[in-house]
């Protein structure tokens, strides 16, 4: 038996059944653990004081945002290529939960400029580009709502999904070009000279590992709504 | 060139309307499709003509084809004329004179396509085919708002000049033609409620 | 092909002046920005160069919507699909022909308009290069725009919130290489970048413009 | 409660919209999910 | 009146969210703007209340074309014609309808927008009430200009030609009001001459746009 | 209630199509127009709808007037339901359920316009005609794509609903309604070349 079996819709909604409460389960329990830890019971940053906490938020939020988009590009070329419904369904489901988390960082990260840089907003470019990607992700939800048939709107998505990539990466580094900016460089890479303190590090991850795991529940439970949606939508057809 | 379709099933977003329709149509014949509204016949045409994929069956046809319905490309904003004459170009042909005569369109040449009445227009729609001179005319509803005598010029034109050389037609329609050619009706082949594929069938 | 190319530009003539009417609405938002911003010489110069591209967006923007729509609803373009044309190359055709009725103006007349937005005098040579390098992306871009959007009647608003923020590598570039050259630095980088995504875009976009009329016509 | 010092209006405000935030997603996506159950389950019933 | 009022708006909603794209397309002009004239703080708090207002200009703008042309094609506003409803009062509703989907957004969502080009704090006020005052007579002046040209198909540009000067008036005392308010300095007269235009042109605009229908409906 | 139409000319961009055209319609009663393609029968409906001002003459009707073409005013996006309230209400009525049968229209209540075949649009489009609840009818090829059933639904609904209240209707066609009413020919009404009149006059 082939793995693509279990895109099959009906399969999918077998398999997945039992996996949403467990995925939802311990998405509730690490961000839980996460965020308890990170607010309670770890100290302040020396030059950041408190506003250090906020960062068991924004960085996984923005961690989110970035890889759904990319997991909607992965399902999209899948739809396109093997036209399993599935895929373009997660790749919808996906979306909502992409601008949430976009929002969220976008949010936290606004909040947390006040203090630091004396700024709710700056053309900075890694928050001008995260700007650019919510621009994307409406345009993508709006192109999904506004195409009547679901298999013309999910090739549609999907061809913008893939051409919209390619330039929100050239985007990514106009923006660049354009403006040498304020925000933090990477901080969660494996070298550890550069890498937060630990205090910092364990509560963060597990908190990214909460909001990850709740990503894929949602987007399980979405992507079981979208299929509901379009059996009923067969089914009335049929009976028309 | 014969046209062969051999159990063709149709859909139509998502729901299949035609099933296991098979015909054959030789050189030099037409074909009517008849039905009641909403059987399926537009659905038909389309996938004959390669807009949209069949669910199944095979569609054999040595020669391209052409596809007219009542949108028809006719630019209001220019000329009969031009109008012809652009469709001439993309075909890589040039506009015969006796186009304009076939469908009584010569008083008509200079005037913009947007200022005729219905059937003028539709005349201009139809004048079409006799300029991009494909062998496979797929037509759905060719004569609406024609007038009899327009009727008959069109009859005439699909007799003497296009099955006449060899053509082939299929045509959908819910007026009489006044042509000698077999007609299909497509009421029996009415796909059933629980019809296998379309884009849907994953779901049920 | 050709024919195609000369239709379309007749029709744009037809439809009411499809040259003029582009630079007369460039002219329009340089008139509004000033009254919007109010009239000082200095802050006007400061911020012409992206005005000016800005301005050359929304313009190419305001007519994406005819390159296919019409062509929909009247049949032609399922007639064209079935003709003996390539569609990538009716994509492109089309593209080349929206250039023609906005770019092309556009890029010829926009030193005039600069003047009104006193742009500094370096920037002239550079906006000039600039534009003419950048605006048959903003064409080829829009016209993918406009194939996503086909089938929605008058998808306006839509198609500008597709295609803006595809546009946004252009005007980074296009704006950063006239300001550089306003403020006489080295403005060779951009001007490589804009070259090379209008080179990218043209190459690749066509394919999937036409996937798009191929999924819109089934 | 740890004291947050000066940024305490930043840190529970970032929390607190956080937090509101991920609640409307999962009540969004929960409710549709029933919804569209139910929708469902009426049209294999009936 | 109501039923036209409902099916407007229901059939902007179906066209795929109504209500947000006009503030989607005004949320990318505001992020196009700086990457035209670039990131400088100061540049854009002294042209950021030009700029929203211009940006309000061009959203209003892009989705005027879908008030009549729509109902014109398909031939609904020649049965609108011949209903027993005033002209006049469809016309209004129509307007109405375009300004419960761009207008009030726009007024509501303004001050976000406002953030992004960093505009003084004490301008937010300013902002808000001149949006309020002043939309509404951008709605009802491109409801004029849309009657005008619902001939023509994708009269888009023309439409912006017609319109854009006429917005002038409202675009100078809007912007005029908010920079006044930015800059501390008393906004009373700005403001009083917008709600006058907008009045005004509640008044007397829906006779124009219910004769231009008339004309274009012979 | 009476139609009257005593000398009427009309014009169609500023070229006069129809001199002196005289009718009478009473109650109860229909008018068929017939005339070759291009002879301005649209245009005289349109004339007598309001829709246009006539070159001369007079039209004297006691009651309001329903215009319908082909192009009937159908939202794709909305439900066959929501179209016809939506007509319904401007008009201050109800949607009569009885018009749903009357127009074959039951089963596709909750579809949207937009996914209907050319017939059932056009089925669609006629049942307005019985929402709206106008005493006088001009319709201009009202039964274009319409299958040889549905052409009989609608002269049963004109003849039983309309007419019989008292209703009058005028009707342009080239197709056979198979109802039994007067019909007056329009071609020897064609204005000559040198008609007199039109928006060009003052240029003659
Ligand atoms: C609206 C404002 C902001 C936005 C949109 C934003 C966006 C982002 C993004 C996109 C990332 C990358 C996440 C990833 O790649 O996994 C990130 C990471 C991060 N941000 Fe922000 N940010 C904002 C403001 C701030 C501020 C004010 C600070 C603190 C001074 C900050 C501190 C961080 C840190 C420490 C990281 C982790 C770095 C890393 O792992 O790459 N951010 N932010
Ligand atoms: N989105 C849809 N959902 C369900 N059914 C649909 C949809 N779109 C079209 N149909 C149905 O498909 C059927 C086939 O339509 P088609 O246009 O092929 O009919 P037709 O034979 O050409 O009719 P006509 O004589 O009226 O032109 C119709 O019953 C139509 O209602
Ligand atoms: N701008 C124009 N200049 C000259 N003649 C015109 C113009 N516009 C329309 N006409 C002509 O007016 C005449 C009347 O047209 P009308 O549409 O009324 O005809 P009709 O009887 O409805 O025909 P059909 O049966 O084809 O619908 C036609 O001959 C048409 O060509
Ligand atoms: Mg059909
Ligand atoms: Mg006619």
């Amino acid at each position: 038996m082939s793995i693509w079996e279990y895109a099959n819709p009906k399969k999918f909604l077998d398999w997945t059944g039992p996996v949403v409460p467990w995925a939802s389960g311990l998405a509730a329990l690490c961000i839980c653990t996460g965020l308890i830890w990170g607010f309670f019971f770890t100290p302040d940053d020396f030059r950041q004081g408190s506003t250090v906490k906020i960062i068991y938020l924004h960085v996984p939020s923005a961690f989110l945002a970035i890889n759904a988009w990319f997991m909607m590009v992965v399902t999209s070329i899948i739809w396109l290529v093997r036209r399993h419904h599935v895929s373009a369904l997660a790749a919808k489901a996906a979306a909502p939960i992409g601008v949430t988390m976009t929002v969220m960082a976008l949010v936290t990260g606004a909040i947390w400029g006040s203090p630091m840089w004396g700024t709710y907003w700056a053309w900075d470019p890694r928050l001008t580009s995260f700007l650019v990607l919510f621009v994307f992700y409406i345009a993508y939800l709006a192109l999904w709502a506004a195409i009547e048939d679901p298999d013309t709107a999910a090739d549609l998505t999907s061809v913008f999904a893939i051409v919209g990539s390619v330039f929100a990466f050239l985007s990514r580094y106009a923006v660049n070009f354009w403006n040498q900016g304020l925000h933090q460089g990477a901080s969660l890479s494996l070298d550890k000279e550069e890498n937060v303190a630990d205090v910092f590090y364990f509560p963060l991850l597990v908190s990214l590992a909460g909001f990850t795991l709740l990503f894929i529940a949602l987007v399980l439970v979405g992507t079981r709504t979208e299929i509901r949606a379009r059996r009923t939508r067969a089914l009335q057809a049929r009976r028309a | 060139m014969t046209l062969t379709v051999t159990s063709l099933d149709v859909a139509r977003s998502g729901t299949p309307v035609l099933s296991d329709v098979s015909f054959v149509v030789a050189p030099g014949e037409a074909l009517i499709l008849r039905g009641p509204n909403g059987i399926g016949k537009t659905t038909l045409l389309r996938t004959l003509a390669g807009l949209q994929p069949p669910l199944a069956g095979q569609i054999a046809a040595s020669d391209e084809s052409a596809y007219s319905s009542h949108a028809d490309g006719i630019k209001t904003a220019l000329t009969v004329e031009e109008n012809l004459s652009f469709w001439a170009e993309v075909y890589g042909n040039t506009v015969p004179e006796s186009v304009y005569e076939a469908f009584d369109l010569t008083s008509l040449r200079q005037r913009l396509a947007g200022t005729l009445s219905a059937g003028q227009k539709r005349r201009l729609g139809l004048a079409r085919l006799g300029v991009i001179a494909r062998k496979l005319l797929y037509l759905d509803e060719p004569t609406v708002s024609l007038d009899r005598f327009s009727v008959n010029l069109f009859a005439d034109w699909l007799r003497d000049k296009h099955l006449a050389k060899g053509g082939i037609a299929v045509i959908a329609t819910h007026i009489d033609l006044g042509i000698d050619a077999p007609t299909l009706d497509l009421t029996p082949f009415a796909a059933v409620r629980e019809a296998e594929g379309g884009a849907d069938e994953a779901f049920l | 092909m050709k024919a195609l190319l000369v239709r379309d530009l007749r029709l744009a003539i037809r439809a009411g002046g499809g040259f003029g009417l582009g630079l007369a609405f460039f002219l329009i938002v340089v008139i509004l920005v000033p009254f919007g911003v109010g009239p000082e010489r200095e802050v006007l110069t400061r911020i012409a160069p992206g005005i000016l591209w800005v301005a050359s967006l929304l313009a190419a923007l305001l007519s994406l919507d005819r390159i296919f729509a019409l062509d929909f609803e009247d049949g032609s373009l399922a007639l064209l699909a079935t003709a003996p044309l390539p569609l990538e190359g009716t994509a492109l055709v089309k593209a080349l022909a929206h250039w023609i009725t906005t770019g092309l103006p556009l890029t010829i007349a926009a030193p005039a308009f600069g003047f009104l937005l006193n742009l500094a005098t370096e920037a002239y040579v550079y906006l000039f290069i600039s534009l003419a390098l950048g605006t048959p992306a903003l064409s080829v871009i829009g016209t993918f725009g406009a194939g996503l959007t086909i089938g929605l009647r008058r998808g306006g608003l839509l198609l500008s919130l597709l295609v803006l923020p595809l546009y946004v590598p252009t005007l980074i570039f296009g704006a950063t290489a006239v300001q550089r050259g306003a403020a006489g630095l080295d403005a060779s980088t951009p001007m490589i970048m804009l070259a090379g995504i209008t080179a990218g875009v043209l190459a690749f976009m066509p394919f999937a413009t036409a996937a798009t009329l191929r999924i819109n016509l089934r | 409660m740890p004291d947050l010092g000066k940024y305490a209006t930043e840190v529970l405000l970032a929390y607190g919209i956080s937090i509101a935030l991920l609640v409307a997603l999962v009540l969004v996506v929960w409710s549709r999910s029933r919804k569209a159950k139910k929708a469902l389950e009426e049209i294999e019933n009936g």
